[in-house]
């Protein structure tokens, strides 16, 4: 299982190695969101910098579903998910190799909205290990629930636009916590230890178990 | 024969106790010593929203149920998507009524309060839910996957309702609760209130079980096209000449066919 | 568990396949031997790869039993998908990753050896600078000759081809047919779907035809089209059984 | 009393009106789809004869 997860893994990231569709497409689209925020809160850097937490996670929370998208469309294009399916390959094995590669491509997109956030909007970071331990945990709930919400949706074109519908109000709680957190670490006053983490983990393993369990069921038809 | 029967004394009776609540919400019960007439919305906007509550309670149930193969059947997923709809329509009148009592009484449309943003939330989930139920699958598939939704929309709700009290922490009561404890509420408006409590569910269950039926029979529908699909099956690979020469003759599609040379001669 | 249907390589009984209402397959019955090389044939839209995403397990039977190499169907679909190999319309192929990685992720998941991928690479020609090519560079043939390597490198039971003869060329064509009799000498199934059945007589076929859902033995009921007899000529392999 | 009880009950009983109205329309044109009732297929009939 371990094995044939890690060989999806693989197939994924060397696929968004080849066609750098983060890269090249959802990571420009990130900043030039972040450049219209600025414009749209007329550089009141007071207000930038307030709303800097909130901001990056609703970009990041809108960019991932691109990359979202952009991995399921991988299985359906030349019908790649039979051809899955006749390999014998355990769900959940595509499950975790599909979440390790969008896990991968999420984090280059973190990175480049944080640092655009930090250079734009003179934001300070703080506590980066509250940052870092929040983003991490975040992003694997976020991967899951997208997965398994693009199974469901998927097999069909008109899926593809139901997914940020489906996706988005569910995400709300990731939303509110690991803003929090965010703020709560740039004010430095938050640990490891913030209470808000502590629903961004809450979140992330109640959405990996749910995801893990019901997403082989979402695929099959 | 009989259900139908049923389900008209329920709709009746439902209609009978909806213009109960309405004539008592609205003339009989004295106004309230705080809000005034204002409080006369009481008599619908909890029923309507413990209504909503309701339903996804019954969606979530009918889906876990369907999702299960012991118990799996089709009137599960016909249960859950009928309970679902009416689910969605009293989500949105609990909205709408919740908006028109919060602009006189708080002075704004809009609040973010925990139960007013769970409530918008669970709104826009249940209407992701029908939705997917729109996008064409096979039947058995479109029941497995949307109860699969249906359920994580379930487990969902809490982890927002928690966040969002966490995040605005400032909001006011349960409205029933302070009513109940400022000892105001009157006799006659709890017996109103209760009243438009059983009004309501009355309606909801009376909307749902016509809402199964219709589901139940649109189904029944499509397997009667499925023996009318022998026959028209059959005929498939016959070779109409007759009707492709008709089709090929001139003028019978009403437009001119003849060649440009016999135009500009 | 019947065991008539264990004895047989396949075998259907009046299967009925809805694809979202419409009957794909309607009361289909159909059996098959251990070692059989099956043409089918039929007009558009027949059901075809219906069947053939039946055999392999990708889409439900509705109504009616089916058993393929001893399995039930409808309930055994994740099993059956070990043992059977398809070749679809769709190549199942990732367009931005070359030839070569392709096949080694389809090795990697069945965990087979690197031998046997350069080995079957090599049957198919895909050996040399065209392992390095992308498959979205690649020509429809091309792609198809890959789709069919993976399928040779998971040597299954039963072999599912979904007009493989469309875009192969000449020596594709004649390759595919030597591995076809090849694997079904040695007790694999095969059931080709193909518009090329006057080829089925080279290769020792029994050709079957599905119309409209329903599996008609080609013995009893020729492939003409109803006012153009001058084609009879097109079918002279459709007695060979 | 002051607007806004009124169209609250209004907006109440017009929306669950129209659902439940909407609701019976389905179910009845659903209903008569289901049973072909035998008085429909004679009636065309009739003027033939």
């Amino acid at each position: 299982m371990i094995s044939q997860a890690l060989a999806v893994a693989k197939k994924d990231i060397l696929i968004e190695y080849r066609a750098k569709v983060a890269l090249n497409q959802v990571i420009p689209f990130a900043l030039a969101v972040l450049l219209l925020f600025g414009f749209a809160l007329d550089t009141q850097a007071k207000v930038l910098v307030e709303v800097a937490p909130g901001i990056f996670w609703v970009v990041v929370l809108f960019s991932s579903l691109y990359l979202i998208s952009r991995s399921m469309r991988l299985e359906r294009d030349n019908g790649a998910i039979d051809g899955l399916a006749l390999l014998g390959i355990d769900p959940l094995a595509i499950f975790f190799g599909k979440l390790l590669a969008l896990f991968v491509a999420m984090s280059l997109l973190e990175i480049a909205v944080a640092v655009g956030i930090l250079v734009l909007f003179s934001a300070n970071l703080g506590s980066l290990a509250l940052l870092a331990v929040s983003a991490v945990v975040a992003t694997l709930g976020i991967c899951s629930v997208g997965l398994v919400y693009g199974a469901l949706a998927s097999g069909e074109r008109v899926g593809e636009s139901l997914l940020p519908l489906l996706v988005l109000p569910l995400l709300a709680p990731v939303l509110i916590a690991a803003t929090k957190c965010w703020s709560d670490a740039s004010a430095s006053h938050g640990g490891i230890y913030d209470p808000w983490l502590k629903l961004v983990v809450l979140f992330s393993v109640v959405f990996l178990v749910v995801g893990a369990v019901s997403f082989g069921a979402a695929l099959e038809d | 024969m009989s259900t139908r029967v049923v389900r008209r004394i329920i709709g009746l009776t439902g209609l009978l106790l909806v213009v109960a609540t309405v004539v008592m919400g609205l003339f009989v019960t004295p106004p309230d010593a705080v809000q005034g007439n204002l409080a006369r919305l009481l008599y619908v906007h909890p029923p309507i929203a413990w209504v909503a509550y309701l339903a996804y309670g019954v969606t979530s149930v009918a889906s876990a149920l369907y999702l299960w193969r012991p118990t799996r059947a089709r009137r599960w997923d016909q249960l859950a998507v009928a309970s679902a709809e009416v689910g969605v329509v009293f989500t949105g009148l609990t909205l709408i009524t919740g908006s028109i009592w919060g602009r006189p009484a708080w002075g704004v449309w809009w609040t973010w309060d925990a139960r007013l943003t769970t409530t918008a939330i669970l709104f826009v989930l249940y209407l992701g839910y029908l939705a997917l139920r729109r996008i064409p699958m096979s039947r058995e598939t479109r029941g497995k996957r949307s109860a699969i939704a249906a359920l994580i929309a379930f487990v969902d709700v809490p982890i927002v309702h928690e966040s969002v009290v966490w995040w605005r922490t400032l909001h006011q009561g349960a409205t029933v609760a302070t009513l109940g404890t400022s000892s105001k509420i009157h006799g006659i408006m709890a017996w109103t209130l209760l009243l438009g409590f059983i009004a309501f569910t009355v309606v909801y269950l009376w909307m749902t079980m016509l809402r199964f039926q219709v589901e139940r029979m649109a189904e029944q529908l499509e397997d009667q096209e499925f023996s009318n699909w022998e026959l028209e099956r059959a005929k498939e690979g016959e070779i109409r000449s007759e009707a492709i020469g008709e089709l090929l003759n001139d003028g019978t599609n009403g437009r001119d066919n003849t060649l440009i040379e016999d135009k500009v001669r | 568990m019947d065991l008539g249907g264990e004895s047989d390589a396949i075998r259907f009984e009046s299967v009925s396949v809805l694809l979202g209402g419409f009957p794909a397959l309607l009361n289909a019955s159909l059996r098959v031997s251990h070692g059989e090389l099956i043409y089918l044939r039929g007009p558009n839209g027949a059901g075809k790869t219906t069947l053939l995403r039946t055999l392999a397990g990708l889409t439900k039977v509705s109504r009616g039993h089916a058993w393929v190499s001893g399995l039930a169907l409808p309930g055994a679909e994740r099993a059956l998908r070990d043992v059977v190999g398809l070749v679809g319309s769709k190549s199942h192929l990732y367009e931005d990753l070359t030839v070569h990685e392709n096949l080694e992720f389809v090795r990697s998941i069945l965990g087979l050896s690197h031998d046997r991928t350069a080995a079957s690479q090599e049957v198919f020609g895909l050996a040399g600078r065209l392992q390095r090519q992308r498959v979205s560079s690649l020509s429809a043939g091309q792609k198809k000759r890959v789709a069919l390597c993976a399928l040779l490198m998971k040597n299954p039971r039963i072999w599912l081809l979904d007009e493989p003869h469309s875009s192969l060329d000449q020596q594709g064509r004649r390759l595919l047919d030597d591995i076809l009799v090849q694997a079904t000498s040695r007790g694999a199934v095969a059931v080709v779907a193909s518009h090329e059945s006057h080829m089925a007589g080279d290769v020792g076929a029994r050709v079957l035809e599905l119309v409209a859902g329903k599996v008609v033995d080609a013995e009893r009921r020729p492939y003409l089209p109803p006012f153009n007899t001058a084609s009879a000529t097109e079918s002279p392999g459709g007695a060979v059984s | 009393m002051n607007g806004y009880v009124e169209a609250g009950y209004g907006v109440v009983i017009v929306a669950l009106g129209a659902y439940g109205a909407w609701l019976a329309a389905r179910g009845s044109r659903l209903r008569r789809a289901l049973v072909p009732i035998p008085v429909d297929q004679e009636r065309p009939e009739q003027p033939k004869d």
